[in-house]
């Protein structure tokens, strides 16, 4: 393959679309992950896009938009989770752990009262080649969302994920943050699921955040340093995927992994 | 009522109980501008449990708790209060830098969604001189050794210099000299700056010196030393003042006298200010 | 789509609409037809309930469709049954199956040790190696409903005769619906067409068409990008004008395509079940298939 | 429905099966939960399952049996996770996390460069309804393998599970013991999985030990409380699901689910 | 050589640096057997470094431990070892109970796989009267208070009696009596059973009056107290035994004098034996 033939795939629509999207998502996901990430939340995308499932069977089975139905039970699990969280709050990943049975008994509950046609999964999964002009404005209007609640909130969120008793006894408003954090949460990674698929979108809540927490000493490097994997990642792996043929979301993700163990190879770890 | 005489915490036939298991019962405790006031006791008697009703971390199941006159329900000069639990919630492996968490301490409600300006830096420098640990000012926290830990923290309670500063065991890890000089630095605030304080420590001997020999019984294995300062005021407003004029202290010690356990007795006329009403069944609601 | 067992009649399973389409009209009076999973509901997010199994167990006939589409659980289905199974007829049995990566070259699966039993089924290879979207020729859809019939007539040979009658009857329906295709195919401009999914090679087969699909027989798998590019190469240097996408699963694949290129969709429905409208509306396989023919009507002119 | 017809499931094969198979995972689930989800692994049911579905599409990619590669995913996984666990000794859960995406990304991968169907996911996912004699053999002997490695060396476990320094400083051969856990989680885990499937194994694992965590006081209460909820949960669920036509793995977790809302409503939580 | 001077803990030439920053350098230092040593210095001197390294937590770059005179690498009778860490690793929601926590003591090398017998259980009951917490025994300790559960843990680290106990600022928020009566069970132990004892402390009051005032610069940022003893042994070999010695010993004081502060001098003729390298670059390999 010569290069003006490896650097056509620039011209297409689909793969301008693909990477514009991508840029943003890659922006927006590790922004809001790292203080899902260090609320011990990680897992919250794959368990919202599976409770999500459980709204959409619903939705068929009762005659309302499955989507919009979808969403709500995002809402409903990150709330959930939220309480969780609390009752469990020196175990937090149980409340993730919790939410995700109890949403995936419910979608096979509804499943199997289902009479009509169900393609419930189709609903939920996007794939970052197959956006158009919509999922676009979308994607920057999440990205746009999660970029000003992190950069205008920095100070108070930084406090209420490090320390949340001292985020209360500073005045901090910790129930009305908390319910905040859960809502965009569960809304900017329903949509963005719907747009660039589940694998993306977890994955780029997650690693990039594993990888910089490794790297960086303090917490605003380690914030900047998480969107310049997740960005790297995204532009490599889309262009990659590109030229060489591989499923992009699965490269992309490979990719942030990779870097992810370079990352941990070359700072050795601490010595217990 | 003299106008150093407002009650700063105020704790109000106060009753609380762990899952049913009564650890506080009917507690009566005014603590008042410019009072020292050192908590004893045992394990378990509930210091910390006390303190977490103070600050709001808990909830009475009976009574009131009041931080400068205002219930805590309705209270909300939270950048008045500085507060060093017992325990951190402090995860080894969190990306925060010392300097990230000594600035935190001025994240308080009047500054939310305001941007830190260069006064604030310098602020942070200060308080992470006072406690010796300007050197770590860019290492991560979960790096440090457990006194170095503790030392970040209280330089985080002191940068906002609050009004009143609720200490739970601050000196736990910290060794003797950075205890000595910080609780000088307390002390100096004490004395000449408008400031209250509310200690918890099982360090019976610093207690006695600073806060004399006559503890308020709250019950039976709870006691309050309290301390009050009528000091003159002193202008400077700064942590690096309080320090430098510790260092001006220090020095003058050093050249007056040798003796070790000399420099701790700072007994002034301090009468004491604390109003206990412990077990009584009314008091002024 | 009544789940009681009923004394009178035989009762008949089949794993999913088509074959619950067809043992009905073979069956007509005789027979009652149950489909184990609902219409549409991705057989893996499908377990069988306490009655499926029960009933299934009191049943006369199984039907399900072979080639790799349900096998799997099939299998672990009947042998949770036990003794009392149903006969099982493998609806795709006979049919020359088209091997399941569209360049034919299958792979070795020889030396591979067979778990998945297949007892009395046809392919000996492990499922996934086939392409199992039989049903979408109406040829082949006549070669199961023979065997549907076959299956009838081992279970209840008394009314052999109203069986080959309904199967007459029926398969004159499918000999109409072949003919239609036929003409369509007759006038057709071009002979290829493009598809979202890669479901209808039997079709493309049996009435020498060329499907291009922009991907595989896997609803799992992503695209790539050269799975884009070939295609739209495909499509500009063709001048393709219709994009034909399955409703339920990929819509967007088939947006994105149309969108970039400024082309049109038609639905093409892999009839894997009905929707509660379309039932209503009294649509059965027959009649899906001609709309699927008007759409492939208007994608094959010139 | 009379009540003789109601016991009247009690008379099929497939519900003694169904029902005996499900006590028997139900004793071993919690069992090894307990010290997965406070090593804070409480979501390594779903990540494993995921994982082996890579495995899957690899064995359809290059004709190896599927099955087998997709246990020796899981267990590569399970030493991957562990690998992590230490690097992220203070965000265990995130090892979890990262595997997941990886395993995700690595079965969207294979299975983009596969032509076939690979119908991946149904080499997986077992129905509590559909075992076989076969099949309960493998779950007696799974369940048998746990209840002696955790009655064997249930203070080495519980040791290391409170406190890995403590128990590294009293001698216990904790690489060795980690590994030991594991494998033989990976293994026993898959193997359920494949039995009863990922949603009924996954919250086996998890919920039971949320629950049994609030209600007691101590580590070996904890444990066979966790039991005793998750054996309830079973029969109970198997039951009423036999007799009012429900998905039966729903209807456990479900149950579950509920039970675990029980305890925290009855205790109240401790207020903050 | 005596008997009793056989060396305990060494640190043979030992370098330590955390990713690259050196803490500890070249460290020699030899802890015989009863040697009461007490480890001073300043926060993010080494100490805890140093007591990881020693327990096998901790890796030297460069050097060699041994135990009993057996390099780390081979070493494995972990049941003559007692250790305290600074920091728990405790999960305030982990179930379990104080007596199993303490009980966990008993769980070493030698006892693997092997069940409790009711001794051990008796046991358990002594360790914890002796920190005073038998009447905790069946709670979680997540719901402990802060000094209650560091009283947990030291009764966990006695409840084997060890012969070697490594104990990492043990008193760390234990109230003035705990502390007092748990170092007079330390003492006797060191006094009269043949137990060798390094500990971490900032209490240089409480060190001073044990171990004398002699510290042994290991480095500029580190001094080791050291105190042998050479007192009778006596045949009790239970805690409890300790522990009513103690009870003896203190009615006796209390009916005796009343004076505070006197208790705690017990000095007796116990020569410094710890033999310090530091820095020297052979010494005995
Ligand atoms: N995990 C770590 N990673 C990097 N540096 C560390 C780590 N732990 C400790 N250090 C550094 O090593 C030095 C020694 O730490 P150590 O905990 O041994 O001190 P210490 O003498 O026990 O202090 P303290 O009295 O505060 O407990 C300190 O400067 C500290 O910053
Ligand atoms: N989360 C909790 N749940 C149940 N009981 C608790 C909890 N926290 C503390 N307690 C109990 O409440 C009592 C008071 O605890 P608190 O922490 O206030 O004691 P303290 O005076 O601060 O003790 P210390 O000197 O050890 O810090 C103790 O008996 C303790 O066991
Ligand atoms: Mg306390
Ligand atoms: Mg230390
Ligand atoms: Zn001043």
């Amino acid at each position: 393959m010569s290069v003006t033939e490896m650097l056509d795939i620039f011209t297409y629509p689909f793969f301008q679309k693909a990477l514009l999207g991508g840029i943003l998502i890659g922006l927006m996901a590790p922004l809001i992950g790292a203080f899902l990430v260090f609320r011990r939340l990680s897992m919250i995308g794959d368990t919202l896009s599976h409770v999500s499932i459980a709204g959409v069977a619903l939705g068929f089975l009762v005659g309302m938009s499955p989507q919009s139905l979808g969403i709500v039970f995002a809402v409903i699990a990150a709330l959930a989770i939220e309480k969780l969280r609390t009752t469990y709050r020196a175990y937090a990943e149980l409340s993730i752990a919790i939410l995700m049975s109890g949403g995936v008994a419910l979608a096979s509950l509804f499943i199997s009262m289902g009479k009509g046609t169900m393609n419930v999964t189709g609903y939920l999964f996007g794939s970052i080649y197959t956006l158009d002009a919509a999922d676009l404005w979308i994607a920057a209007g999440v990205t746009l969302a999660v970029l000003l609640f992190v950069l205008v909130n920095y100070k108070e969120l930084f406090l209420i994920t490090f320390d949340e008793d001292a985020a209360r006894v500073s005045g901090l408003p910790a129930a009305a943050y908390n319910l905040l954090i859960t809502i965009l949460t569960a809304l900017t990674i329903s949509a963005a699921i719907k747009i660039v698929g589940a694998l993306l979108v977890s994955a780029l809540i997650t690693v990039p955040v594993a990888a910089s927490m490794i790297a960086a000493k303090d917490f605003r490097r380690s914030l900047i340093l998480s969107v310049i994997y997740s960005e790297a990642a995204v532009i490599i792996g889309v262009t990659a995927a590109g030229i060489g043929n591989f499923a992009p979301s699965g490269t992309i993700v490979l990719l942030l992994i990779f870097m992810l163990i370079a990352t941990i190879a070359s700072r050795k770890g601490v010595k217990r | 009522m003299q106008v150093c005489h407002e009650p700063v915490i105020e704790l109000d036939h106060v009753t609380f109980a762990y899952d049913g298991e009564p650890v506080l019962q009917d507690l009566n405790i005014t603590i008042q501008q410019r009072d020292f006031a050192g908590l004893i006791g045992t394990n378990g008697a509930g210091k910390t449990t006390m303190l977490r009703l103070i600050v709001g971390l808990l909830k009475p199941s009976a009574g009131e708790v009041r931080l400068f006159g205002q219930p805590l329900r309705s209270f909300d000069q939270w950048d008045r209060i500085g507060y060093v639990p017992q325990k951190h919630a402090l995860n080894p492996q969190f990306p925060a830098s010392v300097r990230e968490i000594v600035l935190s301490g001025l994240y308080t409600r009047k500054r939310w969604l305001k941007r830190l300006k260069p006064d604030d830096h310098s602020k942070a420098e200060e308080a992470m001189q006072a406690l010796g640990i300007e050197q770590l000012a860019d290492k991560r926290v979960g790096e440090l050794s457990g006194g170095q830990q503790q030392r970040v923290f209280l330089a985080r309670a002191i940068i906002n210099q609050p009004e009143l500063l609720i200490l739970d065991e601050p000196f736990t890890g910290v060794d003797e000299a950075t205890q000595q000089s910080f609780f000088q630095i307390l002390r100096h605030m004490h004395q000449h700056h408008n400031m209250t304080f509310l200690m918890v420590s099982h360090d019976l001997q610093m207690m006695r010196e600073y806060l004399g020999d006559e503890p308020l019984r709250i019950n039976p294995r709870l006691s309050l030393y309290v301390r009050h300062s009528h000091g003159q005021d002193c202008r400077g407003t700064d942590i690096m003042h309080s320090l430098k004029s510790l260092r001006a202290d220090r020095e003058e010690e050093q050249t007056a006298s040798h003796e070790r356990g000399d420099q701790r007795r700072f007994h002034d006329s301090g009468e004491v200010q604390a109003v206990i009403h412990a077990g009584e069944g009314e008091g002024e609601m | 789509q009544s789940n009681a067992i009923s004394e009178d009649k035989i009762n008949v399973y089949t794993s999913f609409y088509p074959l619950y389409d067809f043992a009905s009209r073979i069956g007509g009076e005789h027979v009652q037809v149950t489909s184990l999973v609902p219409a549409g509901v991705d057989p893996h997010d499908w377990s069988p309930k306490s009655q499926d199994i029960i009933q299934l167990s009191k049943a006369q006939l199984f039907i399900h469709n072979g080639a790799g589409f349900d096998d799997w659980w099939v299998e672990d289905l009947l042998t949770s049954l036990g003794e009392s199974k149903p006969k099982v007829v493998t609806a795709s049995e006979g049919i020359e199956l088209i091997p399941a990566d569209g360049e034919g070259a299958g792979h070795d699966h020889g030396s591979e040790e067979d778990e998945h039993l297949h007892g009395n089924e046809l392919n000996e290879h492990d499922h996934g190696d086939y392409d199992p979207h039989v049903w979408l020729s109406p040829l082949n859809a006549m070669r199961m409903a023979e065997n549907i019939l076959g299956g009838l007539i081992a279970v209840d040979p008394e009314h052999e005769a109203d069986y080959r009658a309904n199967f007459e009857q029926f398969s004159e329906e499918l000999k109409a619906l072949h003919e239609e295709y036929m003409a369509v195919v007759e006038q057709a401009g071009r002979l290829e067409f493009v598809t979202s999914h890669q479901a209808f090679a039997y079709l493309a087969r049996d009435y020498g068409l060329t499907q291009l699909s922009i991907m595989g027989l896997s609803t799992e798998a992503e695209p790539t990008s050269q799975d884009m590019m070939k295609i739209m190469a495909f499509i500009r240097e063709h001048g393709v004008r219709y994009i034909l996408y399955e409703e339920l699963s990929s819509p967007k694949i088939a947006k994105t395509l149309a969108e970039d290129l400024g082309i049109e969709m038609l639905p093409l429905n892999p009839i894997e079940g009905l929707t509660p409208e379309q039932e209503a509306a009294g649509e059965n396989y027959v009649s899906l298939m001609r709309h699927n023919l008007r759409s492939l009507e208007l994608a094959l002119q010139e």
